[in-house]
């Protein structure tokens, strides 16, 4: 399995306040990465320096050979970046399917595969984006980075606040994208469980640096080590 | 190991220092020493003190104005027309063009409390073309277009006459600016000043350590406004005359290129700013009368691409530089 | 009366073509600039060039005006436009200023101070008049030209904006600009098209404004508060509002001067200062808004 | 729900501040769900949550940035639920920000001295210089002091590291004289060598001022706090003692996604 990301070093922030110092991990081809660690530990920092939305202060990153740290953020799309921010950011003036065609590169996925998999989408088509639930506009999220046929999909945090049944709908739907697909994917959650059960490996995070890299089963298996990193525990 | 103690520092930063006690005598003793220069001293004072009045609220409170003219020719006119119909003496007239100012600076300050940049920059500049549109229309009691004429002024104090050789009106703006600038400049060292300048860095962070914000906006939007009208009345005091130009945009643009020339939050920037502007508006235009215009627009250009402060305070240039301008 | 609505609207339409540039660029970029008036006032000086010195006849010159001041307005937008965008608004202010105040002394310098017209083909001269005296229609054939133009540059502006690709891109970099670069869009292309094509229908406003407004060098300064008003009223986040504010200035101003000639300006402004008290964020802008 | 006063802070049982019942409902949603919560005298309260717990809502509803749908806020026995947020600094409520919030252009000493004049009512004085009262200098070399800015008291704040900018960011908030101090992620962004200074300086906090503080830190939320609220999605899930906190399965379900806790 070829190694396709490789991050060294990395140290980044937003303006002069420093969140992540001295990160370094790696994916290879197809694998999913579950990246886990406590609010303010710098997961979305993380998600959103490999998307350029940040300051970078050291470190390098490579995404299939290629450095991707000296791309700016509108070429990093690309270069195979397939970013669902934290917040989803839908486009809200724009409906459905613009936001779809507005940034879609060709390859296998298209709006048509989009529609497929989140029939919900489909009947939504010409709603604007303001006019979607939240649930909705997670997909749509989704959807929108498929569109950029990425070689590295990043999710920061996609099941937060949804209904369980949506939950399931959107799990379904990842792990057909990683497992069925094989497209490689980072996947930021505070709950483990559900983001471990799709995963090929784990990183833990805590304050800024890497606690704990495993593989997700190893880690399931360790709960009280779990409980340190992620729960209310000294 | 503290070198100052925190009280010792706090009264340095706002002690007198002997530069400015030199700067204000070589400004008083200008009339004497260059009685031909006399007038545009007078014109170089009164540029100043409006260029101070703005500094309140751009450099220290932070409000963007494209109108504050209006003040200045508000204070103006009302100078004018007291002298013209009620009563010639200057100090009487003075008091009168700042009260009309100060109660307009009151009034305006509600529209300026709200919304962003853009439209504090809007109701301003509206605010001044509504008084031109006025002082236009108005042509029975402001002599319109061309201007309010015959206002004769009395003796200042009842002694000193104004004189055709302007030294006695360079006196009379002269001690204006001077007793403003020292008003002004207590209270920018004062805990009001502060508060003016925490509005001004970070309302938010203002409003969360206790400072009515809407209330200090209003003192110094009409503090600023009572000022420009002293300005504004000096100028048609000594020079007898009022017209719609006091009211102008590009004398509202001009006292804003003045405050960056001289370098805002700094009272004496507006100072500086007037020497250097005046002297460079009176050269420039004695080669290129028309066109002087196109060097001053290519200065702003040039100045605010290389950074304001930069440019005018010298010491930030041995200093870091990290950050170019405020 | 319907004749002052008439010229109302056509005023109103051409000084949305003039303002909608200002309206997109400043919602994108969040740019005060006060120099877009130079623009048009570029636009208007092509076409009168072009008429008196190379003869070029009236229709030919709008479009070169158009190219002419895009061509001006990339040119700018690519060397003294794209340092300032992360500058303080007044030092936006500023820098405008100064290019309003280079425009206008040198138009003074190198064509003169005089007032410029623009010698129309016969076709666009004359009037027509229907209805009888109360409700006497009369159209000047020239305003009913201007607003047939500007309505299909207002389709042409709505169809790229709602229908095309690069419209979707341009309304998403406006939502926001960080995740559409994310996601691959080049917001510096996007703006730098925009401004090309805003700048180029101001001169394309300039160039047909010439007869109805007067084209002299003190042009940007003397609409300058025209524009910002649409702009201020209309809000930046779609162009129906800037559409709505401009005809609702066009008509305010045309009936103002003609029923109350005293007072003509001064009820455009007192409205304004009135809205912008009342509504900081516009008038057409959602409370949502951007 | 809380457990058995102690017996030696009798007198600190007494309750400076007071949320009863809050409400606070966006359209639809409901971002604070009838939430209670109870600050002795002299405490040291933690608000942990996930993200979205409403944490930063509930903070907006206690400073009056948000006014509340229903339920009441009492500080000293006054009902303040309808006070404009400076009049509640006033009386002694004091919020730091999570983002610094600070006055880029003037120095720690300056802002001091402002904060400082502007809660002994010296706030309107226009004449005398800012220096002028001994006591707002006196009161400003402690806070330089305690909060180690003394040496960088005339250094543009712009300028100051991001360690010294989050200890001035805390030094404001006491120079108000808080009775009331809400502290937001004070560790926030901090790299590693300037933690230490500020979990100091946090932990040196005067004991009558009442600390509710927000963050996600674990070591700093048990080596600071004495009681601790739990709050998911807008309401209480739970309060107690750190230990039982962190015994509690019903926290560990929402922190670590164990059976029904997880997502909803």
């Amino acid at each position: 399995m070829s190694e396709l990301l490789h991050v060294d070093n990395l140290s980044a922030g937003y303006g002069e306040a420093v969140v992540l110092s001295g990160v370094s991990l790696s994916l290879d081809e197809g694998q999913t990465l579950a990246l886990l660690g406590r609010n303010g530990t710098g997961k979305t920092t993380l998600i959103n320096t490999l998307a350029g939305a940040t300051r970078q202060h050291g470190g390098s990153i490579m995404l299939g050979g290629r450095a991707l740290h000296t791309l700016a953020p509108y070429e990093r799309a690309a270069a195979g970046i397939g970013w669902v921010p934290q917040e989803r950011n839908i486009f809200k003036s724009l409906t459905v399917h613009e936001n779809l065609t507005a940034v879609a590169r060709p390859g296998k996925w298209t709006p048509d595969s989009v529609y497929a998999m989140f029939e919900r989408l489909a009947e939504r088509k010409g709603n604007l984006g303001t006019q979607l639930s939240g649930g909705e506009q997670q997909m749509l999220a989704v959807g929108r980075a498929l569109v950029l046929n990425p070689r590295l999909l990043l999710l920061d945090e996609p099941l937060e606040g949804l209904a369980p049944i949506i939950v399931e709908e959107l799990l379904r739907a990842l792990r057909r994208i990683t497992r069925e697909e094989g497209l490689s994917a980072i996947i930021v959650e505070q709950h483990p469980q559900a983001v471990l059960a799709i995963s090929d490996r784990a990183v833990v995070l805590d304050r800024g640096s890497v606690a704990h890299a495993d593989s997700a089963q190893a880690l399931q298996q360790k709960p009280e080590l779990l409980e340190h990193l992620l729960g209310v525990a000294r | 190991m503290q070198t100052l103690s925190a009280q010792a520092s706090l009264l340095q930063q706002s002690r007198i220092k002997p530069l400015e006690l030199v700067f204000w005598l070589l400004a008083f003793a200008a009339p004497v020493l260059t009685p031909s220069h006399a007038l545009i001293i007078n014109e170089i004072a009164i540029v100043a003190l409006f260029a101070i009045s703005l500094d309140i609220i751009l450099g220290y409170t932070g409000i963007v104005s494209l109108g504050h003219a209006a003040f200045f020719g508000l204070g103006g006119y009302a100078a004018a027309l007291f002298a013209k119909h009620v009563m010639p003496d200057p100090m009487v007239g003075l008091a009168v063009g700042i009260a009309a100012a100060t109660l307009l600076g009151l009034i305006a300050s509600l529209t300026i409390l709200r919304g962003s940049d853009l439209t504090r920059l809007m109701v301003t500049l509206g605010l001044g073309l509504i008084l031109m549109e006025l002082a236009n229309k108005l042509d029975w009691l402001t002599g319109g277009a061309d201007g309010l004429q015959g206002v004769v002024m009395g003796p200042i104090l009842g002694r000193f006459e104004f004189d055709l050789s302007g030294q006695t009106a360079a006196y009379y703006s002269l001690s204006v600016l001077l007793v403003f600038f020292v008003l002004l400049r207590r209270v920018t060292q004062s805990p009001l000043g502060a508060t003016l300048m925490a509005i001004r860095d970070n309302r938010l962070r203002a409003m969360s350590i206790g400072i009515p914000v809407n209330s200090r906006l209003t003192l110094a939007y009409t503090l600023a406004a009572a000022v420009a009208g002293a300005a504004g009345a000096l100028m048609t005091q000594t020079t007898g005359f009022a017209s719609l130009d006091l009211f102008e945009f590009h004398r509202s643009a001009d006292v804003l290129l003045i405050l960056v020339i001289g370098g805002t939050g700094w009272l004496y920037g507006g100072v500086a700013g007037a020497i250097v502007f005046k002297l460079m508006q009176d050269f420039l235009s004695s080669i290129t009368p028309q066109y002087w215009m196109f060097w001053i627009g290519l200065f702003l250009v040039v100045l605010v691409l290389v950074g304001r402060d930069r440019l005018i305070r010298p010491w930030t240039w041995l200093g870091t530089g990290r950050k170019g301008q405020s | 009366m319907l004749t002052i609505l008439f010229d109302g609207v056509a005023y109103g339409m051409l000084l949305f073509i003039l303002a909608v540039g200002l309206a997109v660029t400043m919602g994108l970029m969040n740019f005060i600039n006060l120099a877009h008036g130079a623009f048009a006032m570029a636009g208007g000086y092509i076409t009168v060039l072009l008429m008196q010195r190379m003869g070029v006849p009236f229709l030919v010159c709008l479009p070169l005006a158009f190219l002419g001041a895009a061509l001006m307005g990339a040119l700018l937008e690519r060397t003294l436009y794209r340092p300032m965008y992360n500058k303080p608004h007044l030092d936006q202010v500023l820098f405008s200023i100064g290019l309003v105040f280079m425009a206008v002394a040198s138009v003074d310098y190198f064509l003169g101070s005089s007032q410029q017209n623009i010698h129309l083909p016969v076709w666009l001269k004359g009037r027509t008049e229907i209805g009888s005296d109360p409700f006497m229609l009369g159209m000047g054939h020239y305003r009913l030209f201007i607003i047939a133009v500007c309505a299909a540059l207002t389709v042409a502006l709505q169809y790229v904006l709602t229908k095309t690709r690069f419209g979707s891109r341009l309304r998403a970099s406006v939502d926001d600009q960080r995740v559409a670069a994310g996601l691959g869009i080049n917001v510096n292309l996007v703006f730098l098209s925009t401004f090309a094509v805003g700048s180029g229908l101001a001169g394309l406003g300039g160039a047909l404004g010439a007869e109805v407004l007067g084209l002299d060098p003190t042009f940007p300064l003397k609409f300058m508060v025209y524009f910002l008003i649409v702009v201020a009223v209309g809000g930046t986040s779609s162009i129906t509002g800037p559409l709505l504010a401009a005809l609702l200035l066009g008509i305010a101003d045309v009936a103002g001067k003609y029923y109350i000639p005293k007072l003509g300006a001064f009820i455009v402004y007192s409205l304004m200062i009135a809205i912008l008290i009342w509504r900081p964020q516009g008038l057409f802008v959602r409370k949502a808004g951007k | 729900m809380n457990s058995a006063l102690h017996p030696k802070a009798a007198l600190a049982s007494e309750t400076v501040l007071s949320a009863q019942g809050l409400e606070m409902r966006f359209g639809g949603i409901v971002a604070t769900n009838c939430v209670n919560l109870d600050l002795k005298k002299g405490a040291r309260h933690a608000l942990i949550g996930p993200n979205g717990a409403g944490k930063t809502t509930f903070i907006n509803l206690l400073t009056g940035v948000l006014q509340p749908s229903a339920g009441r806020i009492v500080l000293e026995g006054e009902d303040i639920s309808t006070l404009a947020p400076n009049e509640r600094v006033g009386r002694g409520m004091v919020r730091t920000f999570q983002i610094n919030q600070l006055f880029d252009s003037m120095t720690p000493l300056q802002t001091l001295a402002l904060v400082v004049s502007q809660r002994s009512g010296l706030g309107r004085r226009w004449w005398p210089s800012l220096g002028h009262s001994q006591q707002v200098a006196q009161r400003c070399e402690e806070l330089l002091t305690k909060f180690h800015l003394a040496e960088v008291m005339n250094q543009r704040t712009r300028e100051l590291a991001y360690g010294k900018r989050r200890l001035l960011e805390i030094a404001i908030a006491l120079a108000c004289e808080p009775r009331v101090l809400l502290l937001d992620e004070p560790v926030a962004g901090v790299p590693a060598g300037e933690r230490e200074e500020l979990l100091q300086t946090v932990a040196a906090l005067p004991a009558d001022v009442s600390v509710l503080l927000i963050e996600h830190d674990m070591d700093m939320v048990f080596s600071f706090a004495t009681r601790m609220t739990v709050l998911v999605n807008g309401a209480v899930l739970t309060e107690g003692t750190p230990q039982e906190i962190a015994a509690d399965p019903r926290v560990k379900a929402v922190y670590l996604g164990h059976g029904e806790g997880a997502g909803a």
